[in-house]
């Protein structure tokens, strides 16, 4: 078992910023030893029954969170949420290999919930200015506006006045 | 009046387990009405019957006077408790009530009549010498009626749904080219929510504070009020963060507003809980803005200040009680009132229903919360986002700000995203600590209230991060290599701890 | 003396847990102590800074002074908050911090010398001209003595724990026979619980009523009481329902025993939160029994009707406040905490540590919950199996009856054994309902407190167990037959609910 | 499938009592129709998560928990708790199979918790009475007496004094 790993973390707050290497080493019995930026931290970290850790660093006691799928995790701490996009080296290769092939300009517009298309404001071929509406969303007595998250044509449109769409629904397509 | 033995709540979420609450309390049986979606609600598990009374839409289900009528009937209830929302401000719900020999807990339905469509409310208060926001008259057939009047009264304007409140169906208009798309999104919403689309304008106060007063009635032609609530910590007209004693009321302006207050309700022969919601400017003149005749979404923060169970109070007067006192009572301490939504501050208030994971809520000294939900429950996508409502009480204002800060650090929601963190923000922000908050403060201070990242926490959350990818990816590790998890037991914290030297200290 | 800025909380479970919530309101650092069986114990969790101080026994872990001191030399905690138990009344624990210079939260060692040990502490009331129960002077070097002795006084008797309180190490003796085995196991408890095995006797008095009177005092010299708590519904010593105002005391009596507490503590130089414990008889004399010289489990009820938060006024005294009012209050409505512990009433109070599978603890208007555990925590069986404090406030005794019985009902502990039926049944008791019980009620009513079968959930039960079974049956088929679970969805529960006519009603 | 099968249930709270017939049958969507003593009613019973159920019958809304294994069940609705024994025809068949032996008059005392032997009362051969204390198990900071189930002759002793015992521990036999 691979008992000592660096991963490479990069904080999804901050754009275009640098990963953090963290290497982390199993001691057994829960415990851990993370060296950051140099500094070696003696870390308890306890799992919980439904997934919270209690996490004890050089006596500070901290309950964390953490929520995620693949390698971007929200980790609650102290009320904050925190994200990041975190591998191991191995996993980061098989990350570059796999990105050959990136849609960079295209950009989908989906149903960030279940909920019912009151309004569509575009037709395929519009150009959008970035920040334009252009679908509204009913959900949980609430209208929604979702807007073009970057200026450009709209290329597809699959949302419907007044008909029900499901979470993630692919509803609109700016290229 | 009869005495009632068994209540029907016509309502969903926490108000219906918080009404029932106390009928349980007061030895009363209740009945919970369901739409197919809150099969599992907390208030279909928390009544002692239960029936269901339609399909998920509001429109189909609990607004549905003849359903919740018939399951009144087949469950043979006596009484009606219609929450806040949904049918709560219906006059003709009221009568339908009457017609069927049922106890309708609220207002007689002529007092909703004059109080419960707002443009006529308006009217009303001018003829009893209340002061009113300049506005229309009567609601509008059309847009472009609407947008006469508007050009008259000048922007920027205010659109308001006259069947109801509660923050729905309101659109601040700035100039004539929004009012079209605000007047549709006005009325779509006004429908949905008060199964009423008719919507009137008013003119938009600067900054201005909103303090309403809650007063109560009996049958016998007393009314008293019961202090004022500070209510002007608002998002898009929905009130977020209210409070009472407000910061800015002396106790002249407290008993001025009261008596106002009174002199409304009783101008309209008003019976039960109501409120009566002012907006004050920055010179402390106050306008009547509307009247909610029934329960308040806020009212707990009056009950902890007066020690006043205010649904008691509603089924003693549903009763023909008299009111227990008749004298104004001072508030005493302090209390605070957040809203906990399901929803994302960081996409623009975005709901986020799901499943809640995990649920764990606050308590300790002085600190109640009022949820409508539990751990493993699933917030359907049908109704108002709020999941809770967390108040605390305290002596003073600042101590009841730092119970109300230490309880939202307690507040643990596993599974949906919540707006617990930007009321942390909120209640921690130099202006609203100062009490020194207008209508437009949530708006003005958006950015700031979805909070900054704190370097110490970032640190403590990136080795959290590394040790779970370690953790997974040991696990899978074991399991592939067909192993147990192991290597958590054998070693003693105690014998390992000595090892724990100095390293990372907290500043 | 030094603002504090860093405390300690030396205690674990829900007193830990409680402590720090009102440093986390004054905005002061906590750090938490936990035995290796308490790693995952909350208020390691809840704590900004957790030690772990050795392995579960408390005699290995919250017991070693050195331990505690360590932790918190090293953590830079600049005051221990003792809570109740363990260390709180342990004299040579205050000298160890006063020289470590550290601020002990609590009285100067020199008061619990004078109270602390009970023998000592009854000589000092005498002098003070406090009335005592009778019984001996100093505890006994052997059971021989105590015997001779006990043999003057006359039984019934008490043996009692010198070092401590809370119910542990005491034992009622009958008869000489008896006397041997009771002195072993009070002795054997006293030495686990304390750390100290010294015993003595009392004699019993018949059926009294246990009041006890908080008192406060600060570093000027100022004392006050914050009127009594009631006592009296405790089995083997160990309270489990507390009230305030007791149902029995008249507000002469209250002012009479409450000058009495306070020239008690004045007597001794007592400064901090203490309790002087009364045993009053039929004819409504009073005894002082014993003073606890430490915050007491019950606090919350006298927190809900002076609306005091007594850890703060602990925290202020300790760093030489003078207290916020030197007149006695009137207690302001009425509150009742009743302790859920983890054990089966049922069987002789057996704890039943475990896994707490499902949490739903309750809450609304004028309820408060004080807990150490959550869902999914594995209660440990080192310690004591109280779980959680439950405390209501309302106007009246019997609105707050009602709001108990209220809040029990939505108590849910899944997993694990609790009193909460038998808590139920305690307060829905009609003595109880009358405020007429004494020591000896829980006792001679034990049979009934645990309850009765009602006719009604048993049919409601029974048609639960066949559809519970028939459900895992067909689950079970359904994976042998390698299908989906099914036959859940498809027709809607609306369009089926017409199906649902008439049949069995509720009486 | 089965969708409608007879069960018989018995109320342990009440010694030599009658199992009561339940016949149960599955509607589909949740709702299930059981007939007790000649009446006929309309159960819908929804599993929540976390195992705990809400059961409406005829407009009554109940939260039911359960706890239990094999054929004994508690039931536990409106703070009360119920325990049954409750099997249908087959496997009561097979329980009269399963019972051709069974040691009528051998009772064992085991340790109800885990805890400390703190004290044994009793040595192999002595005569007991019903009720008479044999072990004081210390946990939690109680001292527990365990007591003899009836009257008879302790066969077996395994209780130790300062020993730690585990949940369900044998410690004494009485035949």
């Amino acid at each position: 078992m691979a008992r000592k790993t660096t991963y490479f973390a990069k904080n999804l707050a901050q754009k275009n910023g640098q990963a953090t290497p963290v290497e982390v080493e199993s001691l057994g019995n829960g415990l851990y030893a993370v060296t950051l930026d140099g500094h070696r931290y003696e870390v308890d970290s306890l799992v919980l029954p439904h997934g919270a850790v209690s996490m004890i660093v050089e006596d500070d006691s901290y309950n964390v969170d953490f929520d995620g799928k693949g390698d971007e995790v929200a980790v609650l701490v102290r009320g904050e949420v925190v994200r990041f996009d975190i591998a191991d080296e191995r996993r980061i290769r098989l990350r570059a290999a796999a990105a050959t092939f990136q849609a960079e300009g295209k950009q989908t517009v989906s149903a960030p919930m279940p909920g019912k298309i009151v309004k569509v404001f575009v037709k395929v071929g519009d150009l959008v200015q970035e920040g334009q509406g252009l679908v509204v969303v009913e959900a949980m007595k609430m209208e929604n506006e979702l807007k073009a998250p970057k200026a450009g044509k709209v290329t597809e449109v699959h949302a419907k006045e007044g008909t029900a769409v499901e979470n993630g629904a692919k509803l609109i397509v700016v290229e | 009046m009869a005495k009632i033995k068994k209540v029907l709540v016509a309502n969903r979420g926490e108000i219906a387990v918080r009404v029932m609450r106390t009928c349980r309390e007061l030895g009363l049986s209740t009945v919970a009405v369901f739409s197919e979606a809150d099969r599992s609600a907390l208030h279909t598990r928390y009544a002692d019957q239960a029936v269901c009374v339609g399909p998920p839409p509001s429109r189909e289900s609990y607004l549905v006077q003849d359903h919740i009528l018939d399951a009144a009937r087949r469950t043979g209830a006596d009484a009606i408790h219609p929450g806040y929302g949904f049918l709560s401000e219906n006059a003709g719900f009221v009568r339908a009530c009457d017609k069927a020999g049922l106890t309708f807990i609220g207002p007689p339905a002529s007092a909703m009549d004059a109080m419960g469509e707002k443009t006529r409310a308006r009217a009303n208060m001018v003829k009893a010498g209340v002061p009113v926001v300049p506005g229309t008259e009567a609601p509008f057939a059309s847009v472009d009626e609407a947008k006469a009047f508007a050009r008259k009264l000048g922007y920027p304007i205010m659109l308001k749904a006259a069947g109801g409140g509660g923050g729905k169906g309101m659109r601040r208009v700035e100039k004539e080219g929004d009012l079209e798309s605000a007047w549709r999104a006005a009325k779509s919403e006004a429908m949905s929510a008060f199964g009423n689309d008719a919507v009137y304008l008013e003119k938009f106060l600067d900054e201005p504070h909103h303090v309403e007063i809650q007063i109560f009635g009996d049958s016998h032609g007393n009314v008293i009020h019961l202090n004022e609530r500070e209510c002007s910590a608002q998002r898009r007209n929905q009130k977020v963060v209210e409070e009472t004693p407000s910061p800015i009321i002396t106790s002249q302006l407290r008993a001025a507003m009261g008596e106002v207050a009174v002199r409304a309700a009783k101008s309209v022969g008003y019976v039960g809980a109501g409120t009566v919601e002012f907006l004050v400017d920055s010179s402390r003149n106050f306008y009547f803005l509307e009247m909610n005749t029934r329960l308040q979404v806020e009212h707990p923060v009056t009950e902890w200040v007066t020690g006043i169970d205010l649904v008691a109070w509603q089924l003693h007067v549903a009763q023909g009680g008299v009111l227990p006192f008749l004298e104004p009572i001072s508030p005493r301490g302090h209390s605070i009132e957040v809203r906990v939504y399901a929803e994302d501050p960081s996409t623009n208030f975005m709901p986020s229903p799901g499943r809640i994971q995990y649920l764990r809520v606050p308590s300790g000294p002085f600190v109640r919360d009022d949820s409508g939900v539990y751990a493993g429950y699933t917030v359907p996508n049908f109704y108002d986002p709020m999941i809770s409502k967390l108040s605390v009480w305290a002596p003073t204002r600042a101590e009841a700000l730092a119970r109300v800060r230490r309880a939202l650090d307690e507040y643990v929601v596993k599974g949906i995203t919540t707006n617990i963190r930007y009321l942390k923000h909120l209640v921690e922000h130099p202006l609203f600590q100062r009490g020194n908050y207008d209508t437009g403060f949530l708006g003005r201070e958006h950015q700031r209230l979805l909070g900054e990242e704190h370097p110490e926490l970032v640190k403590a959350a990136l080795i959290a991060a590394a040790v779970h990818a370690h953790q997974l990816s040991e696990k899978q590790q074991a399991q592939v290599a067909g192993l147990s998890a192991g290597g958590t037991s054998g070693l003693s914290p105690w014998r390992t701890a000595g090892r724990r030297l100095t390293g990372w200290k907290r500043s």
